[in-house]
């Protein structure tokens, strides 16, 4: 069955059709030095930085670079090593002076403005060298124990320039558009839809000579096309159709129908709980600090989290395919070995005053065995222990002990039950959530389910996102749906919650943007100096410094015991792929790379496939 | 004078309706009788609502519902076939149609599509009935005009690019080009100035000469009639009161209604007082007991109430329907 | 008036069936009052089940029952229609007649406002003040804002209209009988501009009801409060379709349906009362 | 000469004035939207990382400078109007540094040819069908299209658009689910097909409501038609009925109608916004739609002022050709 | 002829009205109206005819009088008041009590929808010629003056009248004012003919009963003859003939006139119907004709009446557009006033 409706005449056995996660605003201008280059996919096909981490395990994958970072003792000099096999697509050597013109490019050209990289080459880089024509030694401004975190890639990191091309360039950077890309990584963009809706991508002749090609040793597709559908349900109907190869991600009614109507179809379990659980983020119920002040009584917070019944969230809701976590770290396995194991035991002797002298216990380590108590029920079977499936362990599910919180904090039931805020108003709490962010929506619902059910009247509202995040960014919200993560994979702490620093602090009603700072965190309008002094003293140590650790595991010891923002659950995604056609996308039995295609490390999964035929 | 070519006998046309529950006869054209021959200009004269249309639509054979024809016939004699003329088919009203048959309306402005050239109105109706070209049917359409005086600018204008006369006289050609036997004309003149009304008049007698056709020629206005009708029948409210030649009900109207119409009629001979007929027409859902015009009548007669008159001859094809006059004659001599 | 109505009823198929259906629509909006769950309730009843003798239209995957569902959204989707047309047509019927009816300047200025009016695109304009007021929409400021978007159309058909009573003899009859251009318009010319009126209310309710699904589809309505278009977008976004709970969308798509077939066929029913001898052929013919 | 000045100058001046207030509003509205461009711009590249406050503030200028959204309103005003007279659309924010025009460019002729095509075919469909159910009320088969098109008729466009999609790409899968064609544009036999292949579904959906709109105006213009002297006198003299139809009836209820279409003619540079999201259509309207939500001035304008003048001439034309069309129009 | 002794009821004078014509994308003027005067004195209430063929501009000059129309050029006065100069406020207080009109079709004089007694009840109250109570017998008492009563009309929608009663209250209406001149255009022509008598008989009665002024705008010579005091012929726009009815329609001069005349169809058929008579094609060609608007077919046609317009000649005491009834002396005066009009 020849599939009808893909946009290019291109043979389907050679062709790995990759769900574009939105449609492109710009077509046809491979210039991602701009400030309107963000394009996912895009990166991972065509450009190449230093390193990659991966999202599992955590650990350093060597890109252009040959070796780790090399810092001197003040960290105001790193150096590096890259790899001397690299080609460009035109079949030129990659060398150390690509690299340094990269740098000094971007740091003279503001509208070259991705990522805020000018910014930061500008802020940090006295000047760049070539020593040799595969060692770089950047001399820094001020001591920096993480520069290389800029060409170390979560998402993205520096794209790394052709200078024999870029440097020929006639006119303004800024509005060059790089008609016929040279590219370092293995694939060349050879079609698009002007209107974005889709691209075509080839892999070059010298595949050999990328980083991908490389590290991985199997060519992958001749062809890739990306490509925008829409919504779920369509990219599920493209799916059964045999138009798609792999997508991004979908709520679970539309997973569920991708498994019934195409059975080749699978996520990164083969069964439940199917989903890729490992990316790293986590999702919140957050806290406007100001325009709810009552949330400031922490009998309040931690009320309001005693009353949510995890175990149903995560099943009823969330279908039981995502890890529970309590603090705004992932139950990834690095992250898992890093943070959360060790502080298991803090978690269950952790006792908080619930406000007239009398100490509680408020962890739960039984969670993940309720939950797959639940999916037992259900009918299906648990991959392995229920804690490395479903997560360490959560909040107990306790309202009474949550009705004395509240009673201690003043507040009191009218005749219907409701809760009645200190003054006597009924407490009501808006509580916003898009509805296009799946998980963070049905957690929202879930919240304002179980909070109506202990009395206190929510108001939830579903707003499109843009409106969403406008609300939080001025204030406009009591509690809002924020995805934090409070750790790198590889389990530093510093570049994740730099921006929580109280010196970004903005009030209500003023827009969190322009201040710069993390925006997620700077909605709940928290300006707490403890908060400041962990985050400054992890910045003055090495990433991989013990005491770097050390302090991250006490800020988020004294986060949680705060209760500052209620934690959920980890990032699930169902990357659902279709085995139609090719195979060897990484999968919960071959953990080795991370399926999150979209991101420029992404590239290795796709490297990775084989034809099925 | 020739055979009859279109006779009615005993002709009931009613209008029955019915409207959110209300149901309504209208007794239209009640019980009428009359023959018409070829080759004569026979008039039908009558006040407003009395039914001279609701007749002419019967006798065309062009009817819809809620017009009913409950009794009586109409039959055509042509080309010694005698037609039912109340029970024809779609087909056979479409072949009779201007061949033989032709109708001049009324309101010529709208007649005539306000978006077509006369011309190409012409080609439509020629079309509609002969297997001709459009050359032919142009050419056919400008020696007729020709013939009958209107300007070769004519046919390429638009209806409203010429003056009301013109349209009207138009409208004739466009009815008779065919030569039809039997023309029918609604009211050809109301509402034209006199001048133009002239022009028609003088047409149409022109057309009806030209090949002996039968006009059957609607109007209220009794001085038309003086000018182009051989016969003329006179009804009132529905029924025929009075028929007889042109000459004859203009200098001896035997009906009291029909003397009125004659003496309302103005003229440049005198500025005198002239009488109006008074009252108003009846309504024709209930219409009156007995003689429908007694109640206007200045000699009804206790008879008149109660008893519909029936028509009596009077005089050599001199027809009439009242009480009064059958008295007076019940009362002179026979001759 | 009642005894018009009883005849309507008896006499006219189209006005018996539209009525009937709008007394539904009406029922409908009654029982919402009535309704045993509040509006926002989820997890009220059991979840996805099909429609059954116990939940006349099945239930969502959120556990709300559809049928109750529906009476809420009904109720808000013709406030919205109902603010909509109201506004939008007053404004039209009123600027249309004065604009026609005293001409000259008046006319001008009102006539080139109206076509600016409808030179600016309406739906994207819609969308835009709509992601303006994302957060703030309430049905109410919905239903002003179609309606504020929807006269200019209206208003250039009664203009027309008005200015071709205008020239008939009866409006000069009546300004001779010393009426007022406001009297010559309300008493004398409003008449004959309600069978149109009545065509165009239900044009308006279509427009309304069809916006609101648009908007609601695009996120970019009140999502929270049930309407005909919240219900399809919430119907949507649980997939009813991919997984087959297609009662969810269908209750909604079938109400918006039949409740513009009803207002449609009362105002063919009223129409054909009020014009019994199609009058109004003539006005609209004559140049 | 008289003509020219009372009739075609005033109306010229006029279609001037309506593109000036309907530009001047379009122009202000977004700019009351909270949604500021600079900000989601800064929010969109700041993301995945923290800057610092001044870092942060230099971007924001950068920014502002580049998107030419610095100065007061009336400045930006003014400017733009500068920069329109010289057919400068400016740069899409979103997209930068891509010139509007380029970005509009990409997508118009996927609408002009989507909706130009649908309008059409639903025009005509819409006339001959209406006007032949208007001049035989009584038959069944006008009577059967009527309920038909008064159900069809109601059914918000978004609902039939996504019934469509459903039924046609996923219950029985025989059309594409995005994109407007296959392969390179070229003259070939194959490319062109395809973008009908492609755009059977769209405008399937465009035709259905655009018919079923067109029918009920073409019905009620042609019962109210089939009682005037002219059709009742032809229909006595026996003129044929398709003769009738064409000539008479749907000659004479033409004018309206060519209004109409001319205005929705007009209306296509708007783009079927709802059509291309629906269907993953690459026009304009999909364009606008995410210029909309991501706060992109330069596009909404650019697109909107297409609209507003594709509008405002398609009325102009109307107006002045109505002589042409109708032999009767006089002069007031 | 008659030194007025006070201001007359009308002037008329000089009056012209210039419509445009388009003819696809050209636009042509033509005088609808061209430079008319007619002056009705106030010394005894008349009926004043203008009578001309379909398309003579009657209409054009009635609704001017009727303030319904402004002139293009000359000017209008009533009484001692020329009506350009009045304010919209003394038209509706006073000129509208004062000139009342009659219009062509009894049945759209009255809207189809509203009860006809509405617009009674209007005048009396709009005009506040009685007290509210006393309405129904102040309508009554007008509506006995037309022969018909309110009880006869209360209530009745129009279409449930016979054309004469519905034109018998729209006189009635006109009366409720008590005006001094009623503008009648063609107040019978869409009655047949059974009922234009009465029509004209309650003019005449009007007239003498009511002190009321009528013209009385009409094709049917016949009427204007048996009703009208004074006569105005119009031709495309001129008044081609006018003076009293009998010397005007006894015995006209124009050869229009005549032509008029002689088009009555009489009961007794005369001669003049044998010729064939010659309408014209296109009317504004006619208006737009340089010279005597009527040699396209007059019989009596000259070389100059193509080129020159014909003066009004005064002729058998009343005035004649027409070159037969030139004598030298007047066309020396008149040569000398055209040279003059010709500038414009
Ligand atoms: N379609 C109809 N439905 C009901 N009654 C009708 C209809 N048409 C005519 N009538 C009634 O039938 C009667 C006769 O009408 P008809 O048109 O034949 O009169 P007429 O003599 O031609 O009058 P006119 O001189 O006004 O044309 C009138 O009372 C009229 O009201
Ligand atoms: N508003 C107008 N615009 C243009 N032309 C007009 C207008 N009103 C009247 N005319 C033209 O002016 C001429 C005179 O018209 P008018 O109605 O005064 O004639 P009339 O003598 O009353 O004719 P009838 O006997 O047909 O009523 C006609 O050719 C008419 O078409
Ligand atoms: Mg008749
Ligand atoms: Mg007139």
């Amino acid at each position: 069955q020849e599939p009808q409706g893909l946009p290019v005449d291109v043979p389907r056995e050679e062709m790995f059709v990759v769900d574009q996660i939105f449609r492109y605003g710009v077509a046809g201008n491979y210039n991602i030095w701009q400030t309107a280059g963000t394009t996912p996919h895009r990166h991972a096909m065509m450009d190449e930085t230093l390193w990659y981490v991966d999202q599992e395990t955590g650990e350093r994958i060597y890109g252009a670079a040959i070796s780790d970072p090399m810092y001197n003792d003040d960290f105001t000099q790193m150096t590096v090593e890259l790899r001397d096999n690299l080609e460009w697509s035109d079949g030129v050597p990659f060398t150390a002076a690509d690299v340094v013109y990269t740098v000094e490019t971007l740091k003279a050209t503001p509208e070259l403005g991705q990522s805020g990289w000018h910014a930061q080459f500008n802020q940090f880089v006295d000047s760049v060298e070539a020593t040799d024509d595969y060692t770089v030694v950047f001399n820094l401004l001020e001591s920096n124990p993480r520069f290389h975190n800029i060409f170390e890639t979560r998402w993205n990191g520096m794209y790394i320039m052709p200078k024999h091309v870029v440097e020929n360039v006639e006119g303004d950077l800024g509005t060059w558009t790089n008609p016929d890309p040279v590219v370092l990584g293995a694939y060349l963009p050879t079609q698009y839809d002007p209107n974005g809706f889709w691209e075509l991508y080839e892999r070059r002749d010298n595949w050999e000579t990328s980083v991908a090609g490389t590290v991985i040793g199997n060519p992958g597709p001749q062809y890739v096309l990306t490509i925008f559908y829409g919504d779920s349900s369509r990219k599920a109907i493209a799916m059964s159709r045999g138009e798609l190869d792999v997508y991004f991600d979908a709520d679970i009614e539309a997973f569920e129908t991708t498994l019934d109507t195409t059975p080749t179809a699978r996520s990164w379990y083969a069964d439940f709980p199917w989903a890729y659980p490992n990316e790293v983020s986590t999702r919140q119920l957050a806290f406007n600090y100001e325009t709810q002040p009552l949330f400031q009584d922490i009998k309040v917070r931690w009320a309001l989290a005693l009353a949510l019944n995890i175990v149903e969230l995560q099943t009823e809701y969330i279908g039981g395919v995502a890890k529970v976590t309590p603090l705004p770290v992932p139950a990834t396995p690095s992250l898992t070995a890093i943070y959360l194991d060790p502080m298991q035991e803090w978690f269950e002797n952790l006792e908080i005053d619930l406000g007239d002298g009398t100490m509680y216990k408020p962890y739960d380590s039984t969670v993940p065995d309720q939950i797959a108590a639940w999916a037992e029920e259900q009918g299906y079977t648990v991959p392995g222990e229920p804690a490395e499936v479903f997560g360490p362990g959560w909040w107990k599910f306790d309202p009474e002990t949550a009705e004395i919180l509240l009673t201690n904090a003043g507040f009191s039931r009218d005749g219907g039950g409701n809760w009645l805020t200190p003054d006597g108003e009924p407490f009501t709490i808006d509580l916003q959530s898009p509805p296009d962010e799946n998980d963070a929506f049905r957690m929202a619902n879930a919240a304002a389910d179980m909070w109506s059910d202990f009395g206190i009247d929510v108001n939830l509202s579903g707003l499109e996102r843009a409106v969403w995040e406008q609300n939080y960014f001025v204030g406009q919200v009591d509690v809002y749906t924020p995805w934090m993560n409070f750790a790198l994979a590889s389990g530093d702490s510093w570049p994740e919650v730099r921006g929580d620093h109280p010196k970004y602090y903005v009030p209500n009603g003023e827009d969190v943007r322009p201040a710069g700072g993390n925006a997620f965190f700077q909605g709940q309008r928290l300006q707490d100096p403890q908060i400041g002094e962990y985050i400054d003293a992890m910045a003055a140590v090495a990433p991989d410094d013990p005491a770097n650790f050390e302090t991250a595991t006490e800020f988020f010891k004294y986060w949680t015991e705060n209760m500052y923002a209620i934690t959920a659950i980890s990032f699930k995604k169902f990357v659902t792929w279709d085995e139609r056609y090719w195979t060897g996308f990484p999968t919960a039995e071959n953990p080795d790379l991370m399926p999150l295609y979209w991101f420029q490390g992404g590239k290795f999964a796709i490297q990775s496939l084989t034809p099925v035929s | 004078m020739g055979q009859p070519i279109i006779q009615t006998e005993n002709l009931k046309a009613y209008y029955i309706t019915q409207a959110y529950g209300v149901e309504r006869t209208v007794q239209a054209v009640d019980d009428i009788s009359i023959s018409i021959n070829a080759g004569e200009v026979y008039g039908i004269a009558g006040e407003s609502g009395c039914g001279k249309s609701t007749l002419l639509k019967v006798l065309l054979g062009s009817y819809e519902p809620p017009l009913t024809v409950v009794d009586g016939s109409v039959t055509y004699h042509l080309d010694d076939q005698t037609i039912d003329a109340v029970n024809l088919t779609p087909e056979e009203k479409r072949s009779l149609r201007w061949k033989d048959i032709s109708y001049i309306p009324q309101g010529s402005m709208h007649v005539l599509n306000p978006v077509r050239k006369i011309r190409d109105t012409f080609h439509d109706f020629i079309s509609a009935h002969r297997n001709v070209t459009r050359k032919e049917s142009m050419k056919m359409t400008s020696s007729y005009l020709r013939d009958l005086g209107l300007p070769d600018k004519v046919m390429g204008s638009y209806p409203h690019q010429l003056s009301g006369g013109m349209r009207q006289r138009v409208t004739i050609a466009l009815a008779t080009i065919l030569w039809p036997k039997l023309i029918f004309a609604d009211e050809p003149t109301t509402a034209l100035d006199v001048i133009v009304q002239r022009g028609v008049i003088q047409m149409l007698k022109e057309v009806q000469q030209r090949e002996g056709s039968t006009l059957i020629l609607i109007t209220h206005d009794i001085g038309v009639h003086a000018n182009l009708a051989d016969r003329i029948a006179v009804l009132y409210a529905g029924k025929l009161v009075e028929e007889a030649p042109t000459r004859t009900i203009i200098n001896e109207p035997k009906h009291p209604y029909t003397k009125f119409l004659i003496e309302s009629l103005p003229s440049l001979d005198g500025r005198e007082e002239r009488s109006s007929i008074p009252g108003r027409p009846p309504a024709l859902d209930h219409p009156p007991s007995g003689c429908r015009f007694h109640e206007r009548c200045p000699l009804a007669k206790d008879i008149c109430l109660t008893i519909d008159p029936e028509m009596i001859s009077v005089g050599p094809n001199h027809r009439t329907a009242c009480h009064v006059v059958a008295e007076e004659l019940s009362h002179e001599p026979a001759i | 008036m009642l005894t018009t109505i009883r005849d309507l009823f008896r006499f006219s198929p189209s006005f018996r069936l539209g009525s009937i259906i709008l007394v539904l629509a009406a029922i409908l909006v009654i029982l919402s009052f009535l309704s045993p769950y509040e509006p926002d309730d989820r997890r009220a009843v059991e979840r996805n089940e099909a429609p059954s003798a116990e939940f006349w239209f099945g239930t969502t995957s959120q556990g709300q029952d559809v049928f109750w569902m529906l009476t809420f959204a009904v109720r808000n989707t013709l406030i919205v229609a109902g603010i909509a047309v109201l506004i939008g047509r007053g404004i039209g019927v009123i600027l249309g007649m004065i604009s026609g009816y005293l001409g000259g300047a008046v006319d001008r200025v009102l006539s080139s406002i109206v076509d600016s009016f409808i030179v600016i695109p309406r739906l994207p304009l819609l969308i835009l003040i709509a992601s303006i007021m994302r957060g703030q929409m309430t049905i109410v400021a919905l239903g002003v804002l179609i309606g504020i978007l929807d006269w200019a159309y209206p208003s250039k058909r009664y203009r027309s209209q008005v200015l071709s009573l205008r020239e008939r003899s009866f409006t000069h009859t009546a300004i001779f009988s010393g009426m007022n251009a406001w009297k010559i318009v309300i008493q004398e010319h409003l008449p004959f501009i309600i069978p149109f009126l009545l065509a165009d209310v239900v044009s308006g309710f279509l427009f309304a009801i069809g916006i609101e699904v648009t908007l609601s589809i695009l996120g970019l309505s009140d999502l929270d409060t049930q309407s005909i278009g919240s219900m399809i977008y919430w119907g949507n976004y649980y997939q009813s379709l991919l997984t087959n709970r297609v009662w969810v969308l269908i209750a909604p798509i079938g109400a918006s349906i039949v409740i513009v077939v009803g207002f449609y066929l009362v105002s063919v029913g009223l129409g054909d009362y009020l014009d019994p001898r199609k009058r109004l052929v003539r006005l609209q013919v004559k140049e | 000469m008289t003509l020219l000045r009372q009739y075609i100058l005033p109306r010229i001046v006029q279609w001037f004035v309506v593109i000036f207030v309907g530009i001047s509003v379009t122009f202000l509205i977004p700019r009351l939207s909270p949604v500021n461009p600079v900000d989601q711009a800064m929010g969109r590249l700041t993301s995945f990382q923290t800057m610092d406050p001044e870092a942060t503030l230099q971007m924001r200028e950068t920014l502002l400078d580049l998107y030419g959204l610095d100065g007061s309103i009336i400045d930006q005003y003014l400017n733009f109007w500068g920069r329109l007279i010289q057919g400068d659309l400016g740069p899409s924010f979103q997209s930068f540094p891509t010139p509007v025009t380029e970005i509009i460019g990409a997508g118009i002729w996927w609408t002009i040819g989507l909706l130009g095509t649908a309008i059409l075919i639903s025009w005509v469909l819409g006339v001959v069908l209406g006007s032949l159910a208007g001049y035989f009320p009584q038959m069944w088969w006008s009577k059967f299209l009527e309920r038909v098109v008064i159900t069809v008729y109601p059914v918000p466009y978004y609902i039939l658009a996504f019934v469509l999609l459903m039924l046609l790409t996923y219950y029985w899968p025989v059309f594409p689910l995005v994109g407007g064609s296959r392969g390179d544009p070229s003259f070939t036999w194959e490319f062109i097909s395809s973008v009908l292949y492609f755009g059977f579904l769209p405008a399937l959906s465009l035709v259905i409501g655009g018919t079923a709109f067109r029918f009920i105006m073409a019905k009620a213009l042609a019962s109210t038609e089939i009682t005037s002297d002219y059709v009742q006198y032809a229909e006595l003299a026996a003129v044929p009925k398709r003769k009738i139809l064409f000539f008479y009836i749907i000659r004479n209820t033409m004018l309206p109608q060519v209004t109409d279409l001319a205005l929705s003619l007009g209306t296509i540079f708007e783009g079927a916004l709802i059509t291309e999201v629906v269907f993953g259509y690459p026009g304009v309207g999909y364009t606008l739609y995410n210029a909309i939500n991501s706060g992109d001035y330069n596009i909404i304008m650019g697109i909107t002022l297409l609209s507003i003048v594709g509008i405002a001439t398609a009325s102009l034309l109307v107006d002045l050709i109505y002589p042409l069309l109708d032999p009767r129009v006089r002069l007031r | 002829m008659s030194q007025p002794s006070k201001t007359p009821l009308l002037t008329i004078q000089d009056v012209s009205k210039v419509f445009q014509i388009r003819e696809g994308f050209n636009t042509r003027e033509f005088h609808a109206v061209d430079r008319a005067s007619i002056t009705i004195d106030a010394d005894s209430p008349k009926i004043f005819a203008i009578v001309g063929e379909s398309g003579s501009g009657k209409t054009t000059l009635a609704r001017m009088v009727l303030g319904m129309e402004t002139p293009s050029m000359g000017v209008l006065q009533y009484r001692d008041r020329v009506l350009a100069e009045l304010s919209s406020k003394e038209m509706k207080t006073w000129f509208y009590k004062e000139v009342q009109p009659v219009f062509q079709d009894p049945f759209a004089a009255f809207s189809p929808l509203k009860r006809i007694d509405h617009y009674l009840y209007e005048t009396v109250r709009n005009y506040k010629m009685a007290k509210r109570k006393d309405a129904d017998a102040y309508i009554d008492e007008v509506l006995r003056k037309v022969g018909l009563t309110l009880a006869e009309i209360k209530g009745r929608y129009p279409n449930e009248l016979s054309g004469g009663q519905a034109q018998r209250v729209a006189v009635a209406r006109a009366l409720i004012t008590k005006p001094h001149l009623i503008v009648a255009d063609e107040p019978v022509s869409m009655l047949d003919a059974s009922l234009r008598m009465s029509v004209v008989n309650m003019f005449r009665k009007l007239k003498e009963e009511n002190q009321v002024s009528v013209i009385y705008i009409t094709h049917d010579l016949a009427t204007a003859y048996y009703a009208g005091d004074q006569v105005a012929v119009m031709l495309r726009g001129w008044i081609v003939e006018m003076g009293t009815s009998e010397q005007v329609l006894g015995n006209p001069l124009h050869p229009y006139t005549q032509n008029l005349k002689t088009s009555i169809p009489g009961v007794n058929v005369s001669d003049a119907w044998n010729e064939k008579i010659d309408l014209a094609v296109v009317e504004t060609d006619e208006y737009t004709r340089t010279g005597c608007k009527y040699a396209g077919r007059c019989p009596f046609v000259m070389d100059k009446c193509h080129n020159q317009v014909p003066p009004n000649f005064v002729h058998e005491g009343r005035a004649v557009k027409c070159f037969l009834y030139e004598d030298p002396e007047e066309m020396a005066q008149a040569a000398a006033g055209k040279s003059k009009v010709a500038v414009s």
